[in-house]
């Protein structure tokens, strides 16, 4: 069972620039994004967000969001995905920093969500 | 003596929505502009353009697939929250048109969900204070614009608690919900749909 | 005495982008942003800060950052500085959206400072 | 009998580091592989390469404006955690600089420099338990290549509690702190320059 990270942010460079963060920690973590709307202005699409978990070569992802609109299109998009999805209403840059580094280590599911507890913000 | 809900008066039912919300786009937006992004108008008019975009390329056939056309066209365009509460409203009511044609008990379904979907109750500042209360109307036969005025105008003392406008706290006290109103134009639009209630 | 907001980032596509999202609920709090190194890599640089702080017109500002070696260079830039510079050990961009919505209704710094601390991740 | 340190000899000194690092620039960002990102080697290799421009363009008249030098062109270069460290490091020696030429005061001074701008304390796994414990030797007179090995592969055993390696927790242990191996670098650069104990 592999696990991959989804990235998803209401801005289209921040969801592009976060991956380049965490790839710099984790150059075998699949990861993938969604950013912006379908037109590419400031919000969210579920199209995109299904997209963006069926790119993601894992069949395990954890997904992390920056503001509360997008986590309800994410819950739709997860709804309707057959990969099991893990939603944390975590600090976006900073969540997604630490699951990276630890799955890169071959940290197992379950202590990487221990260590997000404490970056709950949401 | 509740008259039927058919695939023609939903259909005008939601361009009469459609209508006015483009009419009051501008006025969405700016009530969402010292409690939100000020984007609501704007969203809401993508979505409901693209509504009637859909069921003008496809007329839908059946109640179910108005509604889930209706829905899907919401979720894909809007880009705000209100793209997946919308979305999630319409695709409660295609599954429950299923099973019944009656608002009170579609309208019932879609607050369910949308409380659901959003985390929100009454009194939390958001379309569910238009929603819930309206939906309880309809289910009683008893839906007039002023019911529709009163929950909207109800959000203005309110505090937020979900959506951007939770940011401001306190704050967001002394401003109409802009969710609410594009609310109250649905149920408005359903009023004035002949022969649907 | 005016507020501003400069954001930090490792990536230059994530201190541009968070902007966007701020602009949108406060487009009058001045905003400036630094990222990447001199080069435009991965990193941060202590001069991209300091022109980001010299660039705000506000004369007191709040500055965010994404990973500890942000910090270091944002805690140089502000001993340089000659404006006041407060540094949030919060989640980057949760913490931004908040500061930057509050400052726009009008908030005070005390009142900003207190909804930030919920936020402190780092 | 410690001789004395002069602009010629530092610039010596540092030109040893530079060749060190640059030798070793792949070992390093290999060390920082498994609990960083990777770039160390890179980012002290473009530090230390700014430096040898700075120092050639215009050779610093005074220890002071020697030591400055390397430290702003470390701070402009580095772009990673190391480079805010390194760069205070030399700051704090600009300073003290003014009244000394003690390289074990000059690295006291120096260690609390780093200390202060990265809150890391000795056993923390970074390059304060190569710099504190050395600064101590130098102080005594007694800096040696071996007690140089023996700071850096300390650094093993450790858990990160600083940096990027502190995300990894317990599995930081088992690997060298690259910051901590540069840092060797610097302390065997001085022993390999003549006349400057
Ligand atoms: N969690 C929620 N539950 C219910 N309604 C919500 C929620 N979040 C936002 N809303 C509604 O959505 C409206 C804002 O929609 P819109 O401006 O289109 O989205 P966004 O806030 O993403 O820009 C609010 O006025 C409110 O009625
Ligand atoms: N807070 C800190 N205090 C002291 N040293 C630190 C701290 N953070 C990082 N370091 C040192 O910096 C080294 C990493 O430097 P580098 O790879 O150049 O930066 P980055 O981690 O930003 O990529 C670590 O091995 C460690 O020795
Ligand atoms: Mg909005
Ligand atoms: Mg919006
Ligand atoms: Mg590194
Ligand atoms: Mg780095």
């Amino acid at each position: 069972m592999s696990l991959g990270i989804t990235i998803v942010s209401h801005v289209p460079e921040i969801a592009a620039g976060l991956p380049k963060l965490l790839k710099q920690v984790a150059a075998d973590v699949p990861l993938t994004y969604a950013g912006g709307t379908d037109d590419g202005d400031i919000g969210t699409s579920m199209e995109k967000i299904n997209q963006a978990f069926d790119d993601n070569s894992a069949d395990e992802i954890l997904a992390f969001y920056d503001l509360g609109s997008a986590k309800m299109n994410l819950e739709m998009a997860q709804e309707m995905s057959e990969k099991t999805i893990h939603l944390y209403d975590t600090a976006l840059i900073e969540s997604a920093y630490t699951a990276a580094s630890l799955l890169q280590a071959g940290v197992s599911l379950k202590d990487v969500e221990e260590q997000l507890k404490p970056l709950k913000v949401k | 003596m509740t008259m039927a809900l058919t695939v023609d008066n939903l259909i005008e039912w939601i361009n009469n929505f459609s209508q006015k919300v483009n009419e009051h786009k501008d006025y969405l937006s700016e009530l969402d502009t010292p409690i939100g992004d000020g984007d609501h108008g704007n969203n809401m008019a993508r979505g409901v353009n693209a509504v009637q975009e859909s069921l003008t390329n496809k007329k839908p056939a059946e109640l179910t697939d108005a509604f889930k056309q209706v829905a899907m066209a919401l979720i894909s365009k809007v880009g705000g929250a209100s793209g997946p509460l919308y979305g999630t409203a319409f695709l409660e009511m295609a599954k429950k048109s299923k099973d019944t044609t009656d608002l009170g008990e579609l309208f019932t379904a879609a607050n369910e969900g949308v409380k659901k979907r959003g985390g929100a109750k009454v009194g939390d500042k958001t379309m569910v204070d238009v929603f819930e209360p309206l939906a309880e109307k309809l289910t009683q036969g008893l839906l007039e614009q002023s019911e529709i005025d009163e929950a909207v105008e109800g959000t203005k003392d309110l505090v937020a608690k979900k959506g951007r406008a939770s940011y401001l706290g306190e704050r967001s006290v002394g401003h109409l919900d802009p969710g609410a109103m594009s609310s109250g134009y649905l149920f408005s639009a359903l009023i004035e749909t002949e022969g649907i209630l």
